[in-house]
């Protein structure tokens, strides 16, 4: 068998020593009746070279981002992954550990993580961030849960222009208190969420707002502002980024007076692999430490005074604390984290500020090209990051099939998850998008008027 | 030009084990990292489009954001990775966790282009290779488990638990008659009672019998119609088959309450007993136990969710369909109880089960489970004279749990000894899990070790018991020959240092 | 069960590098490791169809050959790994070697399965990126290294020796005038000489002179019509330029003689001086030395050589050729001397530095060389007033030599430092080397070095230095941290065990 | 610039403390009219995400053995690489590691050398092994020159059925000797060195003999029968094998008199890659070790008495004997050897017969099948393992370019080689070659007729 060592000799040598006859024997506690009768009905087994071989075959029924030219985002960004990453993650150290309980022979995922904890907070401006969470959309979940520990509210206020995706997650976590959520409309001119509108919506049992910024649009949320109408009212200020590119270039929510910053950190380290893994983030201000879910490493000494890391605050843990835990979450997304950590530090301050300008400019530019085109129009009129909505005229489905005929993706349409916007599309895009690429992009858009 | 943060020291080396700082006390200003590809186009500069105080100040150093070169960043995690232990380096025996050789084929299979480089929003008919693959995977899933329909969707084991728990929750609020209370045996791991929390349920924790196994009686004594499941894990977390599960099944079942089966321990069943067939209605699987795919130092992993008929409704969206020959999602599902997360779930992850699976095949499978039995059964017998088992002797199932009471009278610990076990190049057991063991050596070997491997781990392990009798000095100061020695975990929580400062 | 090679000690890590016997000792007899595809048709079985003479006996256990697991074999070698010190480590600071970062993303492109899968007698259309490739990569070098033509085939540096030396015998044999002999510095790499011998010259050495370099009154000395070519390094093994190389050509030329230029120390010169405008006429190139792809622990290299127009026809075969767009590979070259080795070179190696070339681009390389020479000054200008400088002090190029001179008063031996360098996480210099230097310590720091490694390494340096004075011993009981202590080479030559034996 | 660390302030702070103004300065010993006026014509550099992009592209515009069905062989095997090889060798300790100078931080590459050295001991059925040589040819020219050195005579004899591009390397190898050189026939008939031509051609002053085995034309040679006219006579017999996955099922050449075993280990672990970087191998009996070319590991102990390894008998070598030297060879192919062993171990005893059986069976398979077709008669009468010719009424070149069309590449014509088989295909099939891909080979060749 495949993976398994034993020799039928050291099998007859291992029931000698039990003291069976056989394995069957060894099954004795199994009821009888509970002892399956014949084998899994599932294919045989294949040789290494078989199993390539079929799953190649497979993978190939796939087309990918790059036989492709795509223009899709949405939370989910094609970025180019430095091959440092690669090496990195693919050392077995790293990607056969455990979880690091141990912390003498863990120190090397233990202070990659606490680099990966900074390297979270320098992008969010915020105190502490822990060691990874599944992915934005619960992690999301998990600020609204946590928000609603530290105010001992229930209200939980989201911006329609958060993803729809994070919106539905936040709504099964809460399925029990699904009264408790209700969103607050976009501004349909500028695509972002009035302070106005946040202001009218909080009420006194209202634990927290979650506003993506950028937002599902792609547009610049004023984080400041909105910090401002919620301070007032004890509210906790969410901000989810499922872009975190855009942070290099942004003023950090935490100057901005967030008090949890979430989202998604695929962009760094972490292939599309058709959504997953990824990894959610969460980083918060030093006050909130306690209630924040996760693992969180810190940095300690061995008994000779060393500098060495471990896992702290386990008791707000579920081994430790069961159901008072903060969280459920054991096995995270340490792996992605690593990746994540490897990808920001290869690009460093200079490279990932390159990155976001690059990612600005190259969005910038396929906008005006678009918005040139007759039968295009501006989608939304705020500042955006790398991505940006556009209104055509006729129908989006037939002109992302008509484009898709050209290898194009040309971007989601919105209608989607928004029935009102049933002219939109969302376009991104990011380093991956070359001059060419976006070029053609809008000449073959043109073509389909 | 000398930084002050570097540490001058002779001692650069133990073994080939370098110092290395924080990365970001390598860090020199201007230095260039791996340079992205300039924009190439007539896009404007971010200060010509964006007001300016939502900006960054433009020479904003970012709190000390490192500015190291591509080789001193691949120095510093090579190093890094230098002082960590994992499967590859050697036995790794943590109960509960499965840790089992993870292929080497299946890590490049899940590299390939064709599966890596797919957007979660591409059109379905492009991605008719990898929905094949989680269709089939459901369905390789649902046989081995005995269940009626499968999600890929949740991240890792207590994601699964969750996302059992709301549907069961959602269950009971259909039908009129919201359950508020969970039984959860004092055996469970710590995420079950923290998922029936988080899931709205009050926990009702039922005790173990005198033999490590619960039973009817017990579960009887706390049942009532308030109860919405009973959360058992079988083989249970002291590695014994739950031999009264039909009869407990039942009577939860009498009271219209639903089983929860923990899938963690599936390892121990593969072609050899059905969950479905024991009255189990809802179970999470962990791929990245049973199923081969790595840890990778806390995830990522998988915990898809398998359910009776009676469930399936409320299995989140979208589900996979398959009509003829084509592949779809199906988002069409009013009883869903929505989504976990964003998009499909971990799919890189399902790509190594899947091909774990494949290259398996069901003999393979269920000879991976016997041998994983048996390799327990020679760890138990062969220490059941030195340490003491936790309960009675019988035949366990992938793993066996004993106490440090013997050792106790030599003033060592469990602790103490799993730190010795790493001076002997051994990951340690799990420790003091679970919980109704006092000291509890928790130890999975798992199929893919060889005889030889586990006799030195036996010979390491009673050389162990005999340094606590002889010379328990060796045990409290170990472990002795890795990079950092014990560790000072209750100053990392009294004085939290949880990220670097410039 | 427990098998008597094993060895049971507790001191199972050292580090975390765990003991681990040899491959053949971890054996058990019928345990399967990664078994191959069935036939799968309705082949013979072979005792059908070969002689049984020809065969080895059916239960044939070929001399103990291994089985062990597929687990069990991932860590061994993984294990085995974790004693070597390679550049991703730490700093290589091995003069002569040019132990530069290897690119990542080269062993990216060169795993590309359009690169790995090509049989290397494809139709020649069905290769047009590969052919592509190399006759850019023989561009390069040309451009580099001012020559008129490359040939890629020869697959290391002193393979590249040979065929200039084949070269230069043919082209004089079929002027009709062959000649025997080969001039050679004192200075040379072992290699030069063991080429010259092996192309059938006689070798005579000349001195370089007290400055480190060669003279033209040196070189006019031993330059006559018999010999063939003086083969020289630039920058030569000192780290020194060849200052009077104009001269020296010249000299050589007058007597119809050529000059062939060990290429291996290209390094400092890329973008600041070509060898083709020094009289140059054929080098050999080190692409895992300049062109930064990874030595392999021991190759696999490629040595490209680069010829003179009155060369050229020599050059071996298959030459490749454009024809319009059409790329296509020559093998009409009759007075080529034929071919070094099968095929066409060391492809996948030609892969990486094409891409280093075309990542760097001729700037890059500049700056490359600039910094690399700017390294080696720096650490000859710290050390120089610890260390004898192995020369009268003047700019190197990219690497400098001292000697033991001023150690050797405490009995402590350059050997003795090179160890003590280890436990300060250092790969030694070169050492030894050259021999005209007693106790030589050849430093080539390379461009991808910080300043800020360098500095640990002068400070590394200084401080066993000092220790050289005031507590020898750490030196000569030096390394005390690595996987072994100083191991004792000469009972290896003197006690032969070269394999293992069932 | 990409991979060089230094600021600015670098070389500013780097410049002064070595007293020069400009790093112009410090070229001071480089005569200016040497010095390059201007930058290298070179194309502008990339970014990594543009490199992998252009080389990417570049490979495309080749067609690989898995795009095709390819039936060749011929000194280079598509064999399928178990993925414990490219995980062990992609370890940066083993590759970015210079050869093994100082034994204490080499341990790694040294044991895994002295374990490949015994491997090759193992197939060959000889007493040692080098650490490898560039290739199969050079390794044969290189065996011819040691025989030379043992017998201290000149002659080479070279069997004609050895691969011909090993013959060209030996004829360049010994330009200057090249009427030392000649070649034996094949036999015509049984497509094999006979015993009797070889006998006829040895004079006193043959030093050796090269046969391959299997040899080019896929035949096995009868090893022990030439051993035994060469004995008498104090010729070496240098046995060279391209495909040594036959070793696993053939008796191996040391016990049958082989003095020399060289060849190619290609086909364990190492890609096809257009021919290179492959692995000579070589080994001999204990008596010939001093005149052995290459690196060699042995066993010794530390100053502690622990088991150790390092490179010894360098006396044999350039560094240390420079043009008195047994070979000029420096670095070698160690990484090739390490894969190669990885490979071998994965595989195991059991593994490696299997291998080979698989090998033969679908020769023999396909064989049959195309001997079955009008048109296609057997090349030669001899046993074969896993390559094997075909005689062909017609032009090959025309046969095989239509099997080109259906994405066959149905062996390799042998007219290149051999002018006199003008009609004579060489056919490879390993275990990458499915029963499916045979059979449709076969019916595609039928069709060409
Ligand atoms: C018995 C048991 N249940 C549940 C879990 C939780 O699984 P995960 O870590 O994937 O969330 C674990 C993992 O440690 C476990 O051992
Ligand atoms: C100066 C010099 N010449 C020649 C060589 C030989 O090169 P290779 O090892 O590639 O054969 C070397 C390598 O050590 C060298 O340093």
């Amino acid at each position: 068998m495949p993976y398994v060592p034993h020799t039928d000799r050291d099998i007859e040598e291992a029931l000698k020593v039990v003291g069976a006859e056989s394995i069957e024997e060894l099954l004795s506690t199994v009821p009888a009746a509970l002892r399956l009768k014949k084998g899994l009905d599932l294919p045989r087994g294949l040789s290494e070279q078989g199993l390539k071989k079929a799953l190649k075959a497979m993978s190939s029924r796939n087309s990918t981002v790059e036989d492709l030219s795509s223009f899709l985002g949405a939370g989910s960004y094609n970025h180019y992954i430095p091959s440092t990453v690669e090496s990195v993650i693919s050392r077995s150290e790293f990607y056969t550990a455990y979880t690091p309980y141990q912390p003498e022979v863990s120190q090397g995922t233990l202070q990659a993580i606490f680099e990966y904890q900074t390297l979270v907070c320098q992008l969010t401006g915020m105190d502490v961030s822990n060691a990874s969470l599944y992915d934005g959309a619960s992690a999301v979940a998990e600020a609204v849960l946590m928000a609603r520990r530290i105010t001992r509210r229930d209200g939980v206020l989201l911006s329609s222009a958060l993803h729809p995706e994070y919106r539905e997650t936040v709504g099964t976590y809460l399925k029990g208190a699904r009264d408790s959520v209700s969103e607050v409309m976009y501004c349909t001119e500028a695509g972002v969420t009035l302070p106005g509108a946040v202001e009218a919506a909080c009420t006194d049992d209202t634990a927290c707002l979650v506003v993506q910024h950028p937002n599902f649009f792609g547009c610049i949320e004023d984080v400041e502002e909105l910090s401002g109408v919620l301070k007032k009212k004890g509210v906790i200020l969410i901000v989810a980024v499922t872009e975190p590119v855009s942070l290099a270039l942004l003023n950090p929510p935490g100057r901005l007076g967030a008090d949890i910053v979430v989202g998604e950190n695929q962009s760094f380290g972490n292939p599309l692999n058709l959504g997953g893994p990824y990894l959610g983030f969460m980083a918060t201000r030093e006050e909130y430490l306690r209630q924040m879910p996760g693992r969180i490493v810190g940095q300690t000494v061995d008994r000779e005074g060393r500098r060495a890391y471990c896992l702290t605050f386990a008791t707000r843990e579920q081994h430790i604390r069961r159901e008072r835990a903060t969280s459920n979450i054991c096995t995270n997304q340490g792996l992605c984290a690593l990746a994540a950590a490897v990808h920001l530090v290869s690009l460093g301050l200079r490279g990932i500020k390159k990155l976001a300008r690059t990612n600005l400019s190259r969005a910038y530019y396929l906008r005006k090209k678009l918005l040139s085109i007759e039968g295009v129009a501006q989608g939304f009129a705020s500042p955006v990051f790398n991505e940006f909505t556009i209104r055509i005229d006729g129908d989006p489905e037939r002109v992302l099939s008509r484009l898709l005929e050209k290898k194009i993706i040309g971007g989601l349409a919105l209608k989607r998850f928004y029935p009102e916007l049933k002219n939109h599309i969302l376009v991104t895009a990011t380093e991956m998008n070359l001059p060419e690429d976006i070029d053609r992009f809008a000449a073959e858009l043109r073509e389909t008027f | 030009m000398l930084k002050e943060t570097i540490e001058m020291k002779a001692e650069g080396t133990r073994g080939l084990q370098m110092e290395e700082p924080l990365i970001f006390k390598e860090s020199s200003k201007g230095r260039p990292g791996v340079e992205p590809a300039r924009p190439g186009v007539a896009g404007p500069k971010p200060e010509e489009v964006i007001p300016k105080r939502f900006l960054r100040p433009p020479d904003d150093a970012m709190d000390g954001f490192p500015e190291v070169s591509e080789m001193e960043t691949v120095r510093h995690y090579t190093r890094l990775s230098q002082w960590n232990f994992g499967i590859d380096t050697g036995f790794y025996p943590l109960g509960s966790c499965t840790m089992k050789y993870n292929p080497k084929v299946n890590e490049e299979i899940a590299r390939l282009p064709g599966f890596t480089g797919l957007h979660p929003y591409q059109p379905e008919g492009l991605i008719q290779g990898a929905l094949e693959l989680m269709y089939g995977l459901e369905g390789y899933l649902s046989e081995i488990s005995g269940m009626d329909a499968v999600t890929l969707q949740p991240s890792a084991g207590a994601h699964g638990e969750l996302c059992a728990l709301l549907m069961i929750a959602e269950y009971f609020r259909e039908k009129g008659s919201p359950r508020k209370k969970v039984i959860i045996p004092d055996t469970a791991h710590g995420t079950n009672p923290a998922s029936a929390h988080l899931a709205g349920f009050k926990v009702v924790t039922v005790k173990s019998g005198k033999e490590g196994v619960l039973t009817a009686s017990a579960v009887k004594e706390v049942m009532d119609d308030e109860v919405a499941a009973l959360m058992l894990t079988n083989p249970n977390t002291l590695g014994l088959f739950e031999t009264n599960i039909k009869e407990i099944t039942d009577v939860v079942h009498d009271h219209g309450g639903l089983i929860f089966c923990d899938g963690a321990n599936m390892n121990a069943l593969m072609g050899i007993a059905k969950l479905g067939e024991m009255g189990v209605d809802v179970v999470q699987f962990n791929l990245h136990k049973t199923f081969s795919t790595p840890h990778g130092g806390g995830g990522p992993g998988s915990g898809p969710v398998g359910v009776k008929k009676v469930l399936e409704p409320y299995l989140p969206k979208p589900r996979i369909k398959k009509t003829g020959e084509v592949y779809s999602f199906d988002y069409l599902r009013p009883r869903s109880i929505g989504r976990m997360k964003a998009f499909y779930g971990n799919f890189s992850i399902m790509v190594r089960a899947y091909s774990y699976i494949r290259r398996m095949g069901g003999e393979g499978l269920r000879k991976a489970s016997e041998a994983a039995i048996l390799n327990a059964n020679y760890i138990k017998e062969k220490l059941k004279d030195t340490f003491q088992l936790a309960f009675d002797d019988r035949p366990c199932m992938h793993e066996c749990v004993f106490s440090d009471r013997l050792q106790q009278e030599h003033g060592v610990t469990t602790m103490d000894m799993a730190k010795r076990l790493i001076d002997y190049g051994i990951h340690p057991p799990t420790i003091y899990f679970p919980l109704v063991v006092p000291g509890a050596i928790m130890i999975e070997p798992t199929e893919t070790e060889s005889l030889e491997t586990i006799d030195r781990f036996i010979w390491s392990m009673k050389n162990i018991a005999e340094e606590a009798r002889t010379s328990p000095e060796l045990l409290k100061n170990a472990p002795r020959n890795t990079k950092v020695k014990r560790v000072d975990e209750t100053r990392a929580a009294r004085e939290p240092v949880l990220r670097w400062r410039a």
